[in-house]
């Protein structure tokens, strides 16, 4: 793209426009129309509001789509047992698309949606690379995406001017630069490998990761990063390699099966021993514990962007408790990190409708929905779960597995947690998350 | 007696070979038009763009099938041509600031084409299975450049997102994205497509084409008859690259996102699936398995979870079935075998 | 029965005028084997040289080196007054050094006419031609025609040659060949595999062409009686060197010939 | 470097390279013998995987032994899958003997795609690990080996696979079968002719080969995670190895799966940067350098 002055302007004043419009829509009907409470609307359709989910159905990443779905199905159910969104309007999951069917054929769907009107809403997404594709090709048909997977921090500073897009996954900033954070408060880490999966992602959290401890001007040096392939079955010869250098720290984003290879394999060559400490921040939640059972080395933090652990705040957290208790009855395991980011969407969906409907009194459109879904905060096991513009802000949570919970399974869950504030791990608001990465402060007097 | 050579039958046969050549031109014009105004009679935006996906690819077939139902290569290689399209328009645009559509498809067919004769130079020695896996090996690095972003021009895995090019200096990149698309970069791919598909038709039946059906044939024949075959194997290479960069500059443009996806094997496989499943020894089978493909998975997909198994199931029935003929192959031999039948009774 | 009238051996009759293809202490080792042992040979355009030995005794290796499909490992090859040692086998081909295979070597899946019309445009070097129709080439069509008339093939014109008879295939290998205007052509077996019926009128078809073309023929052949017929001139090999070379009554009645080639069987 | 880590760094390459065989020395019989090139024979490896993740699983309930799950792992799933396998050649493969290799790769990679969703539809899309109490990698634990600890099953495995090439060398040079599978990757059509009974071998072979795949995936398994890109990964991996060694020949299997195993262990442990590119690399240059592999121009034991 030509850096072309008008261009980037035009973009500035399209932006504006549409919020100016966004915005208008709300306030005018407030203005017109006093307050109302949700017993006196009238424009509620008939039919139930049809979301489609975007997910994978099929090749590895598949188990994210599992759970999101079970997720999902719970929620809906949850949701349509009080009467549906605003206790008025059901919820029906109209479709699942599976991501494995590659961008072409998500785009093409996303266009035939738009244009046949018989969905209100797309949900979803795994995949970053998917995410960056298919988000700007919904916003260009004009149709409502609730993102909720996903966290590279590229979707809205590429696409800054996405009027139906918001995003209720916090941005992989959040689990990079609290372990940076992590690293802060660490005494004796003097060297650090690092080992992520070779494609954006881990490659994201590792430039994140070093050029954090770089900025805040930790004491420590990245002596080797490694990047096994995506899907690699054998990380003997990595393992070897980090057991021979005996970093103080290991820091790793790698997440699904690789995660689960990673660490047994680890444990098997005696990697664990030879490393002090290890943060482990690519989605380390109760699926990896249960498939580890009890294998998991002690001297691990595990975590990241989202307080999305069962046993955090288990007890104190009433919702959260009500979330992992329902899940885990129905499916029989504890929910993992998507079934928590699914349950953020429909947090927001609940959540913008209802502040929708409070300001104009009607039933939203596609765009008043998303804009309402702007700016919101509703209940997450971290506390208020906040979106700034369209984007979530999460904070980063870790901790050590541990024995000693009162969840009916037989692994080990996180305990000992450490929570860093989600305005300590994501830039403000319109900040490019790299630069400000470059500058950031250093917490620890 | 089949009338493939007019200068040898009467002048009958000639005649009748002119009309028969007329109405494929004529058949050629009704489809081109109706394809031309598709779009505008129907205003349905996704038909549009799933036609447009369509044809993007059957482009990409259509040159495949120079080196495997021409020149006789199986090359698992395919995606590094299809993908050096595609990035070639994204990163033209974004960090060149070329925006002209012409010019960056121009572009876009070069550097397939250099891509092509490098894996070519390198493969044509080849045969059969060695030939496929070193084609598939060589476009793998080229993937793992892309998505290990050497050089900083991919960035990686996420990809490259990339805006509308304008045309001839008009500023068409600032219509709304459906009537970009509805309106004038569809019929910029149905051009492309026809153009195509006269090209090909004219050059695979030229001495040029005529070498390559003697390679595929006869590679000893071919050679003792003084043609040098592994020069010819290589301009099949970069004709064939330059045509699948061409659609997949095309495609860069539809689908708005580029990503190293579209350089890995897998995209190969795809491209050898859609000319098996039309046909390689046909010259439109590649077409119709394109339009095939595309259609079976958005139905496949539409309908089961288990869409693999589908897709699955489909590839091994018609390559057991149908072979080299594919699905319009196969069609063909049908009509043909019902003409007879109705010519006997 | 002979088809030229010479009343002496080629070799002498010929000595003041060069030879087409000369090779001088041509080798070829496979590892510890040696299957061609310094063979140095001269033949000419206007005759036709008959190569017989048994099995192993170098005949198809020698015709691999000369056509190029096998390097030397020593020794020089020399065609039509220029070194060609080293040169590429299609480079041969179109200096006019053409030789046909045992089995014959035909394009499947396209039509006898085709077959024909590719030689004679690879002939032509007009391979690279992108942007013309082959069915509309005229030049090369009327060449393929007399081609085809040439050889009896014109009935035969339209059909793909997977289904053609056995001996018909052989005599369209010949008139590809043929196409390519060789000066001098190179002929493994060329009536293998035809019945006994038919293989006399292959040869007549064959040595006809190269008498009114003018083009020197070299053929394998383990026919002897094929051979006595139609040679000038018999070349015998034995374990890669040649055992004699002379006029076919000669070689027929050589007392080693008779004991290595002749009783051991072919 | 250091003596321990050059020590540590053969050892995983010759675990790895015992993985690359069992996913590829059918492969290689396949192509050599019965002309078949089986692009979904590394499926069968991915179904060993689950198959074993899942028999191990279900084993808690009735015996932790050690001795009973690896004979498991070791003798009960190759059986199963070798009687599976020889079904699937009397039916699905069947027809695929008699067309050119073009169009059995194709046809095999849509046998390719159909497995998967099998593996789905039966075990879904999350990875599955082998519950700790009946993993015999963790009950065997560690061993030393010249001053090296190393994992007792790793060296179990390659054991195991040195047993395996053995076997299949002793087969093929003892054994009827043995020989008339050498005579038919020279000539099917003699042996067809010498009035052999060729599909009763063909079986055989095929089953064995399939069986063998599925026994690398099954011994894959404790150390590693049974997940839906297992299948994928090994049909590139195993195509390297066949082609590196050169088709159809048993030596070549074994010194291409080495080959890459050395290279891959140690290219990752000292320059981790490379490791993508290392597999297709060695592909590429092998190729280009020698078309025929290997070992390519000789027969299946030579």
């Amino acid at each position: 793209m030509t850096k072309d002055n008008s261009r980037i302007s035009r973009r500035h004043f399209l932006k504006g426009s549409a919020a100016v419009t966004a915005l208008g829509s709300l306030a005018g009907c407030a203005l017109l129309q006093e307050d109302f409470g949700t017993d006196e609307i009238d424009g509620i359709p008939d039919e139930p509001f049809r979301i489609v989910q975007m997910i994978f159905e099929s090749g590895p990443p598949a188990f994210y789509g599992e759970e999101a779905m079970n997720a999902s199905d719970m929620l809906v159910d949850r949701i349509n047992d009080e009467g549906g969104l605003i206790g008025e309007r059901e919820i029906e999951i109209v479709d699942r698309l599976d991501e494995d069917a590659g961008p072409d054929s998500l785009i093409s769907d996303v266009q035939a949606m738009a244009q046949e009107g018989e969905v209100d809403m797309l949900m979803g997404i795994v995949s970053s690379a998917h995410s960056l594709a298919v988000a700007p090709a919904a916003n260009d048909q004009q149709f409502p995406f609730l993102v909720t997977m996903p966290g590279t921090y590229q979707l809205f500073e590429e696409n800054p001017d996405m009027e139906y897009v918001v995003r209720t996954a916090g941005s992989n900033a959040a689990g990079a630069v609290g372990a940076v954070r992590m690293v802060e408060q660490m005494d004796d880490v003097e060297t650090v490998i690092t080992i992520d999966p070779d494609y954006a992602w881990g490659h994201d959290h590792q430039e994140m990761f070093e050029a954090g401890l770089e900025a805040v001007g930790a004491d420590v040096e990245i002596v080797e990063s490694r990047y096994p392939e995506l899907g690699e079955t054998d990380y003997s010869a990595h393992v070897s390699a980090i057991a021979d250098a005996e970093p103080d720290l290991l820091f790793s984003s790698l997440w699904g099966g690789d995660i689960a290879t990673f660490v047994s394999q680890g444990v098997d060559g005696g990697m664990f021993e030879a490393v002090d400490q290890s943060l482990l921040i690519g989605d380390t939640g109760a699926p990896l514990l249960s498939s580890l059972g009890g294998s998991m080395p002690e001297n691990v933090w595990l975590g990241g962007r989202g307080g999305y652990q069962p046993n955090y705040r288990y007890d104190e957290d009433e919702a959260h408790r009500e979330f992992v208790d329902e899940y885990y009855e129905r499916y029989d395991q504890l929910p993992g990190w998507g079934a928590y980011h699914e349950w953020m969407g429909f947090q927001a969906l609940q959540e913008g409708v209802e502040r929708a409907v409070s300001i104009i009194g009607d039933w939203p459109t596609g765009e008043q929905l998303t804009a309402a879904m702007n700016n919101i905060a509703f209940e997450s096991p971290h506390g208020q779960h906040t979106m700034y513009g369209p984007q979530a802000a999460a904070p980063a949570v870790f901790g050590r597995p541990t024995d000693d919970h009162d969840l009916p399974v037989d692994h080990p869950l996180l305990g000992e947690f450490e929570f860093i504030e989600a305005a300590e791990v994501n830039p403000p608001e319109d900040d490019p998350t790299m630069d400000w990465v470059d500058e950031l402060e250093p917490v620890t007097g | 007696m089949s009338t493939r050579l007019p200068t040898f039958g009467d002048m009958k046969a000639q005649e009748l070979k002119g009309l028969l050549l007329d109405k494929r031109l004529l058949g050629g014009g009704v489809l081109f038009a109706a394809l031309a105004l598709y779009p505008g009679l129907t205003m349905n935006a996704y038909h549009t763009r799933l036609l447009a996906w369509i044809m993007c690819f059957a482009i990409a077939a259509l040159g495949f099938n120079i080196v495997l139902g021409y020149t006789g290569l199986l090359s698992f290689g395919h995606a590094a041509f299809f993908g050096t399209g595609m990035y070639t328009v994204v990163i033209a645009m974004e960090s060149a600031g070329i925006t002209d559509l012409i010019v960056l498809l121009v572009l876009a067919m070069l550097a397939a084409g250099v891509v092509g004769a490098v894996i070519g130079a390198l493969s044509v020695k080849t045969h059969e299975i060695y030939f496929a896996l070193l084609t598939l090996a060589l476009a793998q690095l080229l993937y793992v450049l892309a998505a290990r972003d050497v050089g900083g021009l991919t960035r990686g895995t996420d990809g490259i997102g990339l805006s509308r090019p304008d045309f001839l200096g008009i500023p068409i990149s600032e219509a709304p994205a459906h009537i970009y698309l509805m309106g004038f970069y569809y019929h910029v791919i149905l051009v492309c497509l026809f153009a195509t598909i006269a090209v090909l038709w004219l050059v695979l039946r030229s001495p040029f084409g005529l070498t390559l059906k003697m390679i595929r044939e006869n590679e000893t024949r071919a050679e003792m008859s003084g043609v040098p075959i592994l020069r010819y194997r290589l301009y099949s290479m970069v004709l064939s690259a330059m045509i699948v960069g061409l659609a997949g500059a095309l495609y860069a443009v539809v689908v708005g996102h580029v990503t190293p996806e579209y350089l890995d094997w897998t995209m190969s496989g795809e491209i050898v699936f859609m000319a098996l499943l039309g046909g390689i020894g046909t010259f439109l089978g590649p077409i119709i398995g394109a339009s095939g493909f595309i259609i079976l998975q958005e139905v496949a997909l539409g309908v089961t979870t288990y869409w693999h198994f589908t897709m699955g199931l489909v590839l091994f029935v018609v390559v057991l079935t149908l072979r080299e003929k594919g699905i319009w192959g196969g069609a063909k031999a049908l009509v043909d075998d019902l003409n007879e039948r109705r010519d006997d009774s | 029965m002979s088809t030229r009238e010479t009343d002496s051996t080629s070799t002498t009759q010929n000595a003041s005028t060069e030879p087409i293809l000369r090779t001088e202490n041509v080798r070829k080792e496979f590892g510890n084997l040696v299957a061609v042992d310094g063979v140095s040979l001269e033949f000419y355009d206007d005759e036709i040289v008959g190569i017989i030995g048994p099995n192993g005794a170098g005949k198809t290796t020698y015709t691999n080196l000369i056509s190029g499909a096998l390097s030397l490992t020593d020794g020089t090859i020399v065609f039509d007054g220029d070194d060609i040692s080293d040169l590429r086998k299609y480079k041969r081909v179109r200096r006019g050094l053409v030789r046909s295979f045992q089995i014959p070597q035909i394009y499947d899946e396209l039509t006898v006419f085709e077959n024909v019309q590719s030689s004679v445009l690879s002939r032509k070097q007009e391979n690279n031609r992108l942007f013309s129709l082959t069915h509309r080439d005229t030049a090369s069509i009327e060449e393929t025609e007399r081609l085809l008339e040439m050889f009896n093939l014109e009935s035969h014109a339209d059909e793909h040659t997977e289904h053609l008879p056995h001996g018909v295939r052989k005599i369209l290998d010949v008139a590809m060949s043929f196409a390519l205007r060789p000066k001098l052509m190179v002929l493994d077996e060329p009536t293998s595999g035809v019945g006994s019926r038919e293989k006399n009128a292959v040869m007549e078809t064959i040595t006809d062409a190269a008498v009114e073309r003018n083009i020197g023929l070299i053929f394998i052949e383990h026919d002897m009686e094929l051979i006595r017929s139609y040679s000038d001139r018999i070349v015998a090999l034995h374990e890669g060197r040649v055992l004699d070379d002379d006029d076919p009554a000669a070689v027929m009645n050589s007392e080693a010939v008779n004991q290595f080639i002749l009783e051991g069987g072919v | 470097m250091p003596i321990e880590s050059l020590l540590v760094n053969t050892f995983n390459g010759l675990y790895f390279a015992a993985l690359l065989f069992f996913a590829s020395v059918g492969l290689t019989l396949v192509f050599g013998i019965l002309n078949l090139l089986n692009m979904a024979h590394a499926a069968f490896y991915g179904l060993g995987a689950y198959v074993a993740v899942w028999t191990l699983n279900n084993a808690g309930d009735v015996t932790t032994s050690t001795v009973v799950l690896l004979a498991m792992l070791v003798l009960v799933i190759p059986l199963v899958v070798f009687v599976l396998s020889a079904v699937l050649d009397k039916t699905v493969f069947a027809p695929l003997y008699e067309i050119e290799h073009v169009y059995q790769l194709l046809a095999t990679f849509g046998v390719i795609l159909m497995l998967d969703d099998v593996i789905k539809f039966i075990w879904g899309a999350s990875p599955i690990t082998v519950d700790g109490a009946t993993d015999p990698s963790r009950q065997l634990g560690a061993i030393d080996l010249m001053g090296v600890s190393v994992s007792a099953y790793r060296s179990f495995v390659i054991l195991i696979a040195v047993a395996c090439a053995v076997g299949l060398y002793l087969m093929f040079v003892k054994t009827k079968l043995g020989k008339i599978s050498q005579a038919m990757s020279e000539d099917y059509e003699m042996v067809q002719m010498l009035g052999i009974n060729v599909n009763r071998v063909r079986v055989l072979i095929f089953s064995i080969s399939v069986a063998i795949a599925a026994l690398g995936g099954a011994l894959f398994v404790p150390f590693a995670t049974a997940t839906p890109a297992v299948t994928l990964e090994y049909v590139l991996l195993s195509f390297a190895v066949i082609v590196i060694g050169g088709l159809g020949s048993l030596k070549g299997v074994v010194v291409a799966a080495l080959v890459i195993g050395m290279v891959r262990s140690f290219g990752i442990a000292y320059f981790p940067a490379l490791e993508l590119a290392i597999v297709f690399g060695l592909m590429a240059l092998v190729i280009i350098f020698k078309p025929e592999g290997l070992f390519g121009d000789e027969g299946v034991v030579e």
